[in-house]
């Protein structure tokens, strides 16, 4: 086994393990583009990464620092237009896995990735906003949300909602006609949480090595849910380590 | 049939202060040249519309050429945020900005429907979101048939339309390929449009992947070579993530970057 | 993904008696194989859907596979009259088709929709014209920004597309260039797809204008050299257009025309 | 001059005479494919014809048999999809001129393309239909309809409006919406129609060299209108008939 390993690092891994092989997967820069390009590398290697710069099935030997480098429109099976990716390939439901990242996220995985403060017009601090992630939330099979937990994240209630999650509870998405089920898991660099069944609340059901429930409930933001049977991430194996290491040293431009 | 210009040229003939102007390029083919040059010619008051107003928009912005932006994402990508565009939104600085936001699936159809000639496009997008609060420009719509009920965008139909491509021939017929995004339709959803290239060639040999337009669909074309630096041209140059990477120092502080834009823009000249 | 099968085999896995089937490819690269071995696996009471309804259909009329029309153009091209397609409509023979009649805007647009996952869509269509008086499945639509009224289509949803491509490799991944029509939308609006190609191969050589369907949009993929003949393959094959001039002999007269079915097309042996 | 020239070939050049340089010409086959060719190999070197096949700017150096042959494709500027031309090139009114033929016309410039009969359900004969016709009679900026004329076309009222001229005469079009400004001439074997300013009424505004005007009259179905000023087309050059016999005879698989 490895001699050690980051929190983030478990957190791609995590997130890795989570998508099966040959499932399409709409991905975002940064932690999910490295977590979907480390299970391609390891045990998804039909994975088919979906960019919504047009890029589908790319296949890229690198990191890369945008979603529109090169690499991807290099290596996909097809390039298509903006356009397109939205209307034929995200909107009908093609993409079983969309990605993504969040600002601030609540405890039915509602996501703000827009402003933080309580007055759009005037915000605390203005975010990038929406991209494609209100389309990825809505239509894609199902969502895997990957961001780091902690209190100013994991908010009670988000200052704004970019994407639906399961909005406020039970009923919330069907009542809306959103097609895609929508956040199926939460990793984080604490461990998983999960929708509970029946409430929709995200519910704590797996820590990574070495973290306490306490740790987690103290980095969230309100009352956690905890799952009855608590399970534990195995260990970032060797091989997953070694190759997501390899990957990280490919990518362009890190700051340094 | 487009016209051969210089960028200069085209720039002066094609913007108006006021105008609704859209800079396109989806990571790829970015026109930073041009977009340089309207800053150059002290362009004011524009209503700037772009998908992702990356490092380019932040540079018209903090020069104080906009008074509104149309968009779905404003960030640096794979870097962090755009300081210049924060502090105009947070700040008012160097003038106020006014925000009119979408989801890129809502800009991509708003430009399609442009390039259709149809006064709205019908999407799936939004849906339990706090978007549609802010602007009166999102609205519902039920399925003639189903009585389902969709969302619609207006079509964004942009005074000019800037993009950068690889070639195009001397009868301005016009070349792209690679990543080509959102290009065509906000070319077509303009009533004019200026097209920078990496050259100019006798023939247009082609290419995979290749997107063209047509001479009678462009109004004027302008040979940039690296003007789409620090963005790239497929077969021509690379993305120069440095220079990304690079913008967050520039830009985060007010005096740097106006240092930055008096040595690197405003100083610089450009061949009329 | 999608699975390589013999064309016998595709069509008997995925065509029912009764399904709406659209067979695509404007001109150019029509499936005439596999309409052929429709009528050879006596599918009936089918919904054909095309925009071009041309020489491919006039066969599958003529041999009574076909219920339904959904169509916007039904001539033989450069030619005249489909002689099959008159006899169904005009006499019943030999069984009674009933049609649902657009326009090809209008027809493209439908599966646009139909690739998009909505309900329907909008466009500038069959104004003034006598044809929404013949079907519910043409109405008008309000935008909701400027109060203008356009024409709304419902989606159109096959539950197979057939369409011919030039390549495929291993793994399912489809190729096809030269006027492609609607052929991508007509497989992604469909339920099930299944392209017959020229030849597959190992590796999917770029090609200028290509569109590529990635193989898990597509459902099956048989080899069928020839397999659009007397249409074409670009860079395989040219149109056949003395075939095309034949056919209006051939099928003028329902013998003939039966004549030549027997003979081209039931007593043909294809490999299972 | 030349010996002699058929009818037909006057009716294609004063078709082609009507096609300004660098516009840009929607093209059905047949006629209006002859007509459009005539008119590149001549005066307009710079017409771009668009085809509904998704052909921009092809330069085909022999007629096409149908609107999807390879010759268009490879000579063109640009291929795009079906639904691109309709919706990005035709429907926005980009396409200065569409060239039409008729089964039925009517004194309004309405045409018929469907059915002969007034049943539509059980018609006497059944056409082909409306192909790409009501839009390109609706967004083109003008039209120009191609039509040998006699009593079986040329009808007081047509069986079925596939695409609409005027309508039901003055201020029709504007009423629907329609963008185009709709039929600006029909070319016939005989002569030349224009639409009467006030009425939009065809009216013959000009005879091929050796018509009368009573042979027009018994050639349409309707009491026709003439203008006070007739004017008579100039005889197809030697020119334009030894470029039109050269197109022809590279006609592919004509009937013979």
């Amino acid at each position: 086994m490895s001699e050690g390993w980051t929190a983030d690092e478990m957190m791609t891994v995590a997130a890795a393990r989570q998508l099966r092989d040959g499932t399409a997967c709409f991905v975002g820069i940064g932690l999910p583009s490295t977590a979907a390009n480390l299970a391609r590398a390891t045990h998804a290697p039909n994975l088919v990464l979906v960019y919504e710069s047009g890029c589908l099935g790319a296949k890229p030997d690198r990191l890369p620092l945008s979603i529109g480098d090169g690499v991807l429109a290099d290596t996909a099976d097809a390039v298509v237009s903006v356009p397109e990716v939205f209307n034929y390939w995200l909107q009908p439901g093609r993409i079983g896995i969309g990605f993504l990242g969040a600002a601030q996220l609540d405890r039915y995985g509602n996501i703000n990735t827009t402003v933080i403060g309580k007055n759009y017009r005037d915000p605390t601090v203005r975010l990038p906003g929406a991209g494609g992630a209100p389309e990825i939330a809505a239509s894609c099979g199902e969502v895997i949300v990957v961001v780091r937990q902690n209190l100013r994240t994991f908010t009670d209630r988000v200052d704004f909602v970019t994407s639906a999650g399961y909005g406020s509870g039970p009923g919330h998405r069907e009542r809306l006609g959103l097609h895609g089920r929508g956040p199926r898991v939460v990793i984080t660099d604490l461990g998983v949480l999960e929708p509970d069944p029946d409430t929709c609340e995200l519910t704590l059901t797996c820590l990574h090595p070495g973290v306490t429930v306490d740790r987690v409930r103290a980095a969230t933001g309100w009352e956690l849910a905890v799952a009855e049977r608590l399970t534990r991430s195995p260990q970032p194996t060797e091989q997953e380590l070694t190759v997501l290491r390899a990957l990280e040293s490919t990518k362009e431009g890190v700051l340094h | 049939m487009a016209k051969l210009v210089s960028l200069a040229q085209g720039v002066a003939d094609l913007l108006r202060d006021g105008d609704v102007v859209a800079l396109e390029g989806f990571t790829h083919l970015i026109p930073f040249a041009a977009g340089q040059e309207i800053i150059r010619q002290r362009r004011k008051d524009l209503t700037l519309v772009r998908m992702t107003p990356d490092v380019i928009y932040d540079q018209l912005i903090g020069a104080g050429c906009a008074r509104r932006l149309i968009f779905s994402w404003g960030g640096n990508p794979g870097v962090g945020s755009l300081h210049r565009f924060r502090d105009a939104v947070q700040n008012s600085w160097p003038v106020p900005l006014e925000l009119e936001e979408h989801s890129h699936a809502g800009m991509a159809n708003r430009y399609v429907a442009g390039a259709s000639g149809l006064p709205f496009a019908v999407l799936r997008g939004y849906t339990g979101t706090d978007l549609p609060r802010h602007t009166t420009n999102i609205r519902t719509i039920a399925c003639p048939f189903t009585g389902e009920v969709l969302t619609a965008v207006p079509a964004l139909r942009p005074d000019v339309t800037v993009v950068h491509a690889q070639r195009a021939d001397r009868a301005g017929n016009v070349q792209m390929w690679g990543i080509t995004g959102v290009q065509k339709e906000a070319v077509l959803a303009a009533r004019q449009s200026l097209v920078t290239v990496e050259e100019i060639v006798d023939h247009l040999e082609p290419v995979p992947g290749q997107v063209v337009l047509p001479s009678w669909a462009v109004t004027a074309v302008a040979e940039v070579p690296g003007g789409a630096h620090p963005s790239y041209a497929h077969g021509y140059s690379v993305r120069d993530n440095d220079f990304y990477l690079a913008w967050d120092t520039i830009s985060r502080d007010r005096d740097t970057f106006q240092g930055w834009l008096e040595q690197h823009v405003l100083k610089v000249e450009t061949p009329a």
